[in-house]
């Protein structure tokens, strides 16, 4: 399946783009996204332990499974206020 | 009252919504855009959001805040967007019948807006700029989502 | 900035005038006339002052926090009069680098301001009215008058 | 020595004037001020030892000397804020 993630801040700096597109299986976790992640676009490798994934606007686990259709997004460590 | 904007900020308007003929006390908090940090001189910061998630987690902080805390109301307003030096990023307004809770509750309010919602600067100084480091989020640890 | 007034309390001055550069956090306290207290329904409070006094002594307060904690600046406002419920009687704001002083200086300087400046209120009930009982200063144990 | 000593918020209302004044044995104190003020407005007793005097706008312990011309004021438990 096709997912589409939203990314932010340094995020989009580093990959160029403030979205991607990744193919991943059916049934593909969270932490499956970030390895897919991690090998097309390896100057993330460094910052993957500190990114947090949003699947529909909700902060969710490594084991949670993506959906076709989700709205994913790349949470870079946060520094609002 | 919770929501993010590129727009000026303006407390009246925070501290009209919280306010209750029973409130004793009303802290207002100011977030500020200042002319300094980790010893190298800002000129200006921007501000970036996953805008409508943002605006939801603004809301759930607040929630979590009206559990916690025995007050009247909150509201809460993030900028986004190039701010100058002075300019506030952020506004929390508390009202409470007694003063020590608007107090706590303000500052319990911007500890967890800084912790859990998805809004990033960058720093701008005179020879370059740099995001700033951040507060990894703690998923294995959400905020409580019912009363404690 | 620090005065007693008749005139209804405006906060844009006192944030205005504390905030520097320097400045991350603005802490504005508004104290308000709360429709109950004492388990009775409170229409009005009638704020007295010994003006002249109670000037030096916020100034003398402000100054006691501004020894106590890391902050730019403080200013403070004292309303007196015939207030209904709902106005402010009193604005403290508070700028500081870092968030937690500004939370701390401005809790502290209400408390103490309650202590020490002569002030007295009235409530008005639909029934009746009276002082309320207060605070008997305390002038074996004055607020510290040089540096800690 | 006659000393004008002000009045406020209940003092006021039990005493009948926002202003009094008060004839004193030179040299007095604050103490003895209250004492003559015990004296002369019985209805103020019980609230004596709640009342603090400010001289020229300072609080002063009972021990303090009041001289002739100084501004003298009896302050009420206070209930800003």
């Amino acid at each position: 399946m096709k997912v589409n993630v939203r990314l932010f801040a340094g995020l989009t700096e580093i990959v160029g783009a403030r979205q991607i597109e990744l193919d991943l299986a059916d049934g593909a976790t969270v932490g499956d996204l970030r390895e897919k992640m991690a090998e097309k676009f390896p100057a993330v490798g460094p910052f993957l332990s500190s990114l947090v994934c949003a699947v529909n606007e909700e902060y969710v686990p490594a084991g949670h499974h993506v959906r076709e259709g989700d709205d994913v997004a790349l949470i870079p460590p946060v520094s609002g206020g | 009252m919770f929501f993010v904007t590129r727009d000026p900020l303006d407390p009246a308007p925070l501290v009209e919504a919280v306010r209750r003929d029973e409130s004793g006390a009303v802290v207002l908090f100011y977030g500020v855009v200042r002319n300094h940090n980790d010893g190298r001189r800002v000129r200006s910061m921007e501000y970036e959001a996953y805008e409508s998630m943002a605006a939801r987690k603004l809301e759930e902080v607040g929630e979590e805040v009206r559990r916690r805390f025995p007050i009247d109301d909150i509201a809460i307003a993030h900028r986004v967007g190039h701010l100058q030096v002075g300019e506030p990023s952020l506004l929390v307004a508390v009202a409470s019948a007694h003063r020590a809770d608007a107090f706590e509750a303000a500052h319990y309010c911007v500890d967890r807006i800084k912790e859990v919602v998805p809004i990033w600067k960058k720093e701008h100084w005179d020879d370059g700029s740099a995001w700033l480091k951040g507060h990894a989020v703690d998923v294995a640890e959400p905020e409580p989502t019912s009363p404690a």
